[in-house]
């Protein structure tokens, strides 16, 4: 019933701002994704891309501005609703259902894709039964997509961190989002990881037709898989422009070099792999 | 297959619970309901259900205490065998009394039963009792219909010691029309089946005698601050209030009366669930001048000061409500009726009938108990049922004393 | 361009809160309006019946002071202990009653010394300090019991076992000291009244609303001047980065509960003073209330603690003469306890950071 | 004092001492208890009750186990040989008992009652063990008997794995049989006469001596060949609760009100009705992660409308079949959550507590109160509610009804875990495991909260319902803030989310406290003690939610 032009944003956002407090965390961001992209946004710690990112999927209520998910208004409305319009997300720091199982965490993921009603649910009726299966069937679909089938029946706090990023980015993706955003998605990989993950993002816009909005430190990952990059910086937008333009842009570096001198504990990669990065792009681009 | 030999079991299982005593024949007795046999040295048991947990833990408490210091004062045995008090725990609630009367009606050695402390809990507990034959005498339970002439057949095999309702209201009443010529009355209850009954009954004989209940006002008793409810009383200028609650209440509200305008002069009439030297404590120096309904002990006045005696030496304690003597002639009620018709054979066995235990009971006449003379009626109410107004006239604990302090002022 | 499109479109206020609101939204607007219609009418009923006097109105004014009073020194330790804890305590309230009962036996003991006849003005802080050294010794073995073990597990384990220490205190208390009612001395100067604005109030009545003012003015000082209160306050903002940077954690809840303890008896011995009986089962009640207004006021901050302990106070002897007599019901004091907690309800509903409290009920979810 | 001695008992840090004085702190902590139980009165109501009849009475044994137990501790200290280790055990016990010996001693010297109501001659009495009260002698023989019977804990802990077991097993045995007399009495009085009128195994109290030592070695001995049978298949020997132990359990709640007396099946029906209500508040609190302490309004909900439909007294509005009422009272009940829930449930955690406690002291005030007495029937509650009948039977006596609540068990048993293996079930479980992500996966909060707590509702208008056709009455007084407290108590003891957890929390905690009834004073101090115990050795619960395990084994 969304049928999304490829050139129209899928996600707008204008004049978000959000205050917690008198702290100033976002001021004055538009930001436009348009759909069927990857759309990185990047930037110093503390410069405000995940309270964006909160903003967005309804974490936490805006101060002022607006949202928009394909021309409806989405600021202000509860997370589930958020949810409902197609807007999944992953977190920083991993939160999945630490006691549940692996196929458990996926198939809450589906939770809004089920009709079988709670009547159903009690008789066990036709329906619902076979509803259940296909989202069994579905969930380890998805647990495969992502690379860990094997993992169906572990707990999810006893899983390898790698396998718990990808078990969130399933859970996410298992309720047919529009949307996907991936808040420091490549956090804590290795390059080999790292590489694995950039293959999975470009299957979920590929193979999926999702559009992924992600916020990462990793140069290597950004620059591998954005079409359009954002940069925040104190709570506002820097710069936006493709990867080569941000590469050049000199505020980019001297944000980040800036930050690095007066911060204790950035994050160590961008100042090596803004440069080295550049291969990486100008291969996947040939 | 197994489904089906479970579905017998438990049919059968229901044809042995289907109650129903037989007519019964061991050593020298032959009993309509059933006989219990008590082997040389054995002792005689004594069921009891009371309030021994929950809000009304103290009453309950008390009045198994008073049926203990009664066996005592017995002799500690009957017919040459210890009698033993087995005490429940009855809650005060329907299925606290349903409980503890199963059990006590599951041990085939209890002869008869004392208490509960509690109406709702007698409404479930006799019936009960009364299956499985066994008699049982209230201490606490004051609901009228509980011995109504029209009351269930479950109910037959239910006595009880302290008078109903119906008779302390009544008598109430008669003191504040005939005695105090008193017009407006305020009432105030606390919500326990007991105080509201009591107050009903009082509001409905007060009411057809020509009286104004002014004020009916209901408080909680875990209330400490009355002073709200005694201000929207004080509105409607009572002349006395009378108020059946039990000890913390009667003691806030004594206290904290004078600090309200307009109550100085109202007087106020408690019950008989204060007839106690810790409502002394309670209430402290307002206490004098307070009356109360309670039983008339003048026949046996040295009788109840030795029991008060005996009964904090034992517990520690002075009795805490007035109950503690009900639960002492229940006890006297019941032992003097096995002493009646238990009979014993060569060997030292003792064997008691229980339908003959029953009509010993409901026999009983002029007994000597500590509220007075028992007596039972058709439908088993054995309370002596002779009323007085008791006045407090000392605040000093120690001389609690029925007689002198509350000294009798009516009739 | 961006600033143009925006005021073209923007909506009318109602059509934005219509647009921002889910369905529990318009069910709770349908609670508030009904609850504030109830409110109001019974409000306009109750001053049209007229069944009481302006000086009536006085009275029950300062009867809600009064056990306010009461309410906001339980309040005040309670709030101690859950701002930092985050977690109820359930037997504070029976802290409380042993905190009264200590207060009795001293009395009793001052008074067989000959203390009590000879100094009466030095009875109530002797009192007073046992009913605080009871309060504080049984607080901390509350703590070592029920919370200690439990800190760094989300688990219901806390609130069973402080369900089950209040338990353990009233009935061993029971067992201990017996169940009658125990009639709390006087200190001679304690037994009269003052007079103010016409009213005649008995002096325990205003020491206790004193006593609450001063609970409060020392609690502040130390929370804010010690560095007791600094570390307090660190531990309530944050257990681990407290800990991080050296504050010794255990010891400062601990002193937390001590105090919280210490206030509890403070509490039961006023509350003793004013309404002159306490049994074994007082606390657990008073408890529960002493909670209500520390939510009432906003967990976690003390002079909430107090304000809302006076409020539920005034709420609980105000309402129903002000509100219930509108609906001409019977014996309307009974349903006081209808009001007091009707009014938690509403406030955790509508306003869960209470009268004067910052967010935390959402800060914590 | 009294506060010393109580609080001093707990006091356990883990401070290295020299094996002596540990011995003696032991001894002392002992002693506190034993004096402790004394003074709160428990000592001499459990005296009139015989364990091992005209042997050993229940307070004998209770203070015989706390010295063994200190005994079986001091003894336990790695770094002392045999020898050494019982020395410490002696000397341990030879402390605690002094401890009373002091204590008879005041009693009789000072008058304690002014403040401790139980410190009574006749509890020096009863501490002397028949001996004349308080001389040397009667003094004397209690740290005697103390360091025996920590001597016995002692060697009992020192004997090799597998007698001592056996020894403990028949201890435990002997114990449970004596406590539990009136079951296994009327369970025995069902079967034929096997031992003769002579030999009877149970007294008028407890067992008699003779069948206690046979008991003794009987329960060892099997404990011995148990074990044997388990080394030899290679298993560790177990502890704890197995499938097999489920199915036991099972037909143990099954069958047991068959095989024994009308207050057995009595109890064992308000341990039904308990499991109905703690399966209503495991999808709440279990599942859906609500606090709730108001759940007893939901309850009265229940009962009140069955009193209301089914009675043939003044009060009643109808006079129809329990059968019609049922289906009414669940979904009023549900509907009553529906109510209470829609607002309250934007709360949480303690706050979520406090405020379904307050809804439910409001409602129990309402049922109590004069303005809607001539409704509800106020304090007086509503009387002459009609039994239940199925096909002509009248369903009236505990055993009937005890079915009667169990298959209405089972139903909402089946209907709890079918909803928690479908898409609601794991809705409530990713709730509780992190709102704001199951928020963000497009779960209503609100609405899956609101129907966690409209199907707890509805669990408990059944057992409600139930419950008013059991007692034929409803009072006010029923529905206290203490049955929801058991509730969440049954829950968080029986382990939280597990439906097995619900039958087991709803025995121990509602079942064997029936069987001790005629120690109703104490019952609350003990249920207390058994809480905070509970929480202390096993948390999780008994048996918790099998995921829980799982995660145990697994990190």
């Amino acid at each position: 019933m969304h049928r999304e032009r490829k050139d129209a944003p899928l996600l707008q956002v204008r004049g978000l701002r959000k205050a917690f407090g008198g702290v100033v965390a976002i001021q004055n961001v538009d930001l436009d994704v348009a759909a069927g992209s990857v759309h990185a946004i990047i930037g110093p710690n503390g410069a405000g891309k995940t309270t964006a990112f909160n903003c967005i999927t309804a974490f936490v209520k805006p101060t002022g501005g607006r949202i928009m998910l394909a021309g409806e208004r989405i600021d202000g409305l509860p997370a589930h609703v958020v949810a409902r319009h197609g807007i999944a997300r992953t977190y920083q720091n991993v939160r999945l259902f630490p006691n549940m199982t692996g196929i458990e965490n996926v198939l809450v993921g589906q939770h809004r894709r089920l009709r079988a009603t709670f009547w159903e649910a009690i008789l066990g009726t036709g329906r619902f039964r076979r509803e259940e299966k296909e989202a069994r069937e579905r969930a380890l679909h998805y647990l495969d997509f992502v690379g860990i089938p094997h993992r169906a029946q572990h707990l999810a706090r006893n899983m390898p961190y790698g396998d718990q990023r990808r078990l969130e980015i399933a859970r996410a993706l298992v309720g047919d989002p529009r949307m996907l955003m991936l808040d420091e998605p490549a956090a804590g990989m290795n390059p080999t990881e790292g590489r694995l993950l950039v293959e999975l993002i470009e299957r979920v816009r590929g193979e999926l037709g999702v559009t992924v909005v992600l916020i990462e430190h990793h140069m290597r990952v950004v620059m591998a898989v954005a079409e359009r990059i954002t940069v925040f910086d104190r709570g506002a937008i820097l710069t936006e422009g493709t990867p080569g333009e941000i590469q050049a842009d000199e505020r980019v570096i001297a944000a980040y070099l800036g930050r690095r001198s007066g911060q204790t504990g950035p994050a160590p990669e961008p100042i090596h792999a803004v440069p080295a990065a550049i291969p990486t792009l100008e291969a996947r681009l040939a | 297959m197994k489904t089906k030999l479970l579905y017998a079991a438990s049919l059968a299982a229901l044809l042995m619970a289907a109650p129903g005593a037989r007519a019964e024949t061991v050593g020298p007795v032959t009993d309509a309901l059933g006989v219990v046999k008590i082997g040389k040295g054995q002792p005689v048991v004594i069921g009891g259900y009371s309030s021994q947990s929950g809000g009304d833990t103290n009453q309950g408490i008390d009045e198994l205490r008073g049926s203990e210091i009664a066996i005592r004062d017995f002799g500690g045995a009957v017919l040459g065998h210890p009698v033993k008090l087995a005490g429940e725990d009855a809650q005060c609630t329907a299925e606290g009394g349903q409980t503890a009367a199963t059990k006590l009606a599951g041990n085939k050695q209890v002869v008869v039963v004392l208490g509960p402390s509690c109406s709702s809990g007698a409404r479930a507990g006799a019936p009960i009792l009364w299956r499985a034959g066994i008699s049982s005498v209230a201490i606490g339970a004051t609901a009228p219909a509980l011995t109504a002439p029209d009351r269930p057949d479950g109910f037959k095999g239910f006595l009880r010691v302290v008078p109903n309702d119906l008779k302390s209201a009544a008598f109430t009443v008669k003191y504040a029309v005939e005695k105090l010529g008193v017009k407006n009355v305020a009432t105030i209850h606390d919500g326990s089946p007991y105080t509201e009954q009591l107050v009903r009954a009082f509001e409905k004989d007060f009411t057809a005698k020509g009286g104004t209940i002014v004020a009916s006002e209901a408080i909680s008793p875990t209330d400490t601050d009355l002073r709200p409810v005694l201000t929207r009383i004080a509105a409607k200028k009572p002349e006395i209030i009378f108020t059946p609650v039990f000890t913390s209440s009667v003691g806030f509200l004594l206290r904290q009366k004078d600090e309200v305008s307009g109550l100085a002069d109202t007087k106020v009439i408690g019950g008989e669930g204060v007839f106690s030297a810790n409502v002394i404590e309670a209430a402290g120096p307002k206490v004098v001048g307070f009356r109360i309904v309670a039983p008339s002990t003048d026949l046996f006045s040295d009788k109840f000061p030795a029991f008060v005696k005996a009964f904090t030496e034992e517990y520690g304690e002075a009795p805490i409500g007035g109950f503690s003597a009900y639960g002492h002639d229940a006890a006297t009620l019941a032992l003097t009726a096995i002493k009646a018709v238990g009979k014993s054979d060569d060997e030292g066995n003792l064997y008691i009938g229980r339908q003959a235990l029953h009509e010993a009971l409901m026999a009983t006449k002029d007994l000597p108990g500590l509220t007075g003379a028992l007596t039972c009626d058709a439908n088993g109410d054995c309370g002596a049922a002779t009323y007085a107004i008791w006045e407090f006239n000392s605040d000093d604990q120690s001389s609690f004393a029925p007689g002198t302090n509350p000294k009798r002022i009516f009739p | 361009m961006s600033e143009t499109a925006r005021s073209a479109t923007e909506p009318g206020v109602f059509a934005e809160w219509l647009r921002r609101s889910t369905w529990v939204d318009f069910i709770l607007l349908a609670i508030r309006i009904g609850v504030a219609a109830l409110v109001l009418v019974g409000l306009a009923g109750g001053l049209a019946a007229g069944t009481y006097s302006a000086a009536d109105f006085v009275s029950f004014t300062m009867f809600g002071l009064t056990i306010g009073s009461i309410y906001a020194l339980i309040a005040l330790g309670y709030t101690m202990v859950y701002g930092i804890l985050r977690m109820i305590n359930f037997a504070h309230g029976d802290v409380m009653m042993v905190g009264s009962f200590a207060g009795l036996f001293a009395a009793g003991g001052l008074n067989d010394a000959g203390v009590l006849g000879a100094f009466p003005l030095l009875a109530l802080p002797l009192v007073l300090a046992a009913g605080m050294a009871a309060g504080a010794l049984v607080s901390i073995a509350i703590e070592r019991i029920a919370y200690r073990p439990f800190l760094h597990v989300r688990s219901l384990a806390p609130l069973i076992c402080a369900i089950g220490m209040s338990f353990i205190l009233q009935y061993a208390a029971r067992g201990l000291f017996g169940t009658r009612n125990r009639a709390y001395p006087g200190f001679g100067w304690m037994e009269g009244t003052v007079s103010f604005a016409g009213l005649t109030i008995p002096i325990p009545q205003v020491v206790a609303f004193v006593a609450a003012l001063i609970v409060l003015a020392g609690l502040l000082a130390v929370v804010r001047l010690t560095r007791l209160g600094k570390a307090m306050r660190a531990v309530a903002e944050d257990r681990d980065a407290a800990a991080l940077v050296g504050i010794d954690v255990t010891a400062v809840i601990v002193a937390t509960f001590a105090i919280g303890g210490a206030m509890a008896g403070v509490a039961g011995v006023l509350y003793a003073l004013v309404f002159k009986q306490i049994t074994v089962f007082m606390g657990f009640f008073l408890g529960v209330k002493g909670f209500a207004a520390a939510i009432l006021g906003g967990i976690g901050n003390l002079g909430g603690a107090l304000l809302g302990g006076l409020v539920l106070g005034l709420a609980e002897a105000l309402g129903p003469a002000l509100i219930l007599e509108g609906y001409h019901l019977p014996a309307p004091y009974q349903l006081k306890d209808v009001i007091g907690y009707g009014m938690l309800v509403m406030i955790l509903i509508f306003r869960p950071q209470g009268l004067l409290g910052e967010r935390l009920a959402a800060k914590r979810a | 004092m009294s506060f010393n001695t109580v609080t001093s008992s707990f006091k356990v840090t883990r401070r290295r001492r020299s094996p002596l004085m540990e011995a003696v702190r032991l001894g002392l902590i002992a002693g506190a208890a034993l004096v402790a139980f004394a003074l709160i009165g428990a000592y001499s109501a459990m005296d009139k009750r015989a364990v091992i009849e005209g042997t050993v009475t229940l307070s004998q044994l209770a203070s015989l186990l706390i010295v063994f137990a200190a005994g079986h501790v001091a003894a336990r200290d790695a770094r002392s040989g045999t020898s050494a280790a019982l020395l410490n055990a002696v000397v341990a016990g030879l402390v605690a008992g002094a401890c009373l010996s002091v204590l008879v001693w005041l009693i009789m010297a000072v008058n304690l009652r002014t403040t401790l109501v139980a410190a009574s001659p006749a509890l020096a009495k009863a501490l002397s063990l028949g001996a004349r009260i308080a001389s040397l002698e009667a003094l004397a023989q209690l740290p005697l008997i103390g360091a025996a019977s920590a001597l016995v804990g002692a060697l009992v802990g020192r004997l090799p794995a597998g007698a001592g077991k056996a020894a403990l097993t028949g201890l435990a045995a002997v114990i449970t049989a004596g406590l539990f007399r009136d079951v296994f009495a009327s369970m025995l009085e069902r079967l034929p006469d096997l031992t003769g009128p002579d030999h009877e195994v149970f007294g008028s109290a407890g067992l008699n001596p003779g069948a206690a030592v046979a008991l003794f070695f009987l329960a060892a001995a099997f404990a011995l060949v148990r074990d044997r049978l388990a080394l030899k298949r290679g298993g560790v020997p177990r502890s704890g609760l197995s499938r097999p132990g489920l199915v036991l359990l099972i037909a143990g709640v099954v069958l047991l009100p068959l095989v024994t007396n009308d207050f057995v099946a009595q109890v064992a029906m308000l341990v039904a009705l308990y499991m109905l209500m703690g399966m209503g508040l495991n999808i709440e609190l279990g599942l859906a992660g609500l606090v709730d302490l108001g759940f007893v309004a939901f309850f009265a909900v229940g009962a009140y409308t069955v009193a209301l439909l089914c009675s043939s007294g003044p009060l009643a509005i109808a006079d129809v079949s329990f059968w019609v009422a049922l289906p009414v009272a669940i979904v009023l009940a549900a509907v009553a959550g529906m109510i209470f829930g829609l607002p309250v449930l934007r709360v949480r955690g303690d706050y979520l507590a406090m405020a379904t406690l307050g809804l439910g002291e409001i409602i129990r005030v309402l049922v109590l109160s004069d303005a809607l007495s001539p409704y509800l029937g106020g304090s007086q509650g509503i009387i002459e509610i009609d039994h239940p009948r199925l096909f002509g039977w009248e369903l009236k006596s505990p055993v009937a009804l005890y079915y009667l609540a169990l298959v209405l068990a089972g139903v909402v048993a089946f209907v709890s875990l079918r909803l928690q293996n479908a898409k609601i079930g794991r809705a409530w479980l990713a709730m509780r495991e992190d709102e704001d992500v199951a928020q963000a996966l497009g779960i209503d909060p609100v609405a899956s909260k609101l129907l966690a707590y409209t199907i707890g509702a509805a669990f408990a208008g059944a057992a409600g319902a139930v419950f008013a056709a059991l007692i034929g009455s409803v009072y006010p007084h029923s529905f206290q803030l203490l049955v929801s407290i058991n509730v969440l108590a049954i829950l968080v003891i029986g382990g939280l989310g597990s439906l097995p957890g619900v039958l087991v929390g709803a025995i121990v905690l509602i079942g064997l406290p029936e069987l001790l009834r005629e120690f109703g004073e104490f019952r609350y101090l003990f249920y207390g003690i058994a809480l905070v115990a509970m929480m202390h050795v096993r948390a999780e619960g008994l048996w918790p939610a099998a995921y829980a395990k799982e995660g145990v084994h697994a990190s």
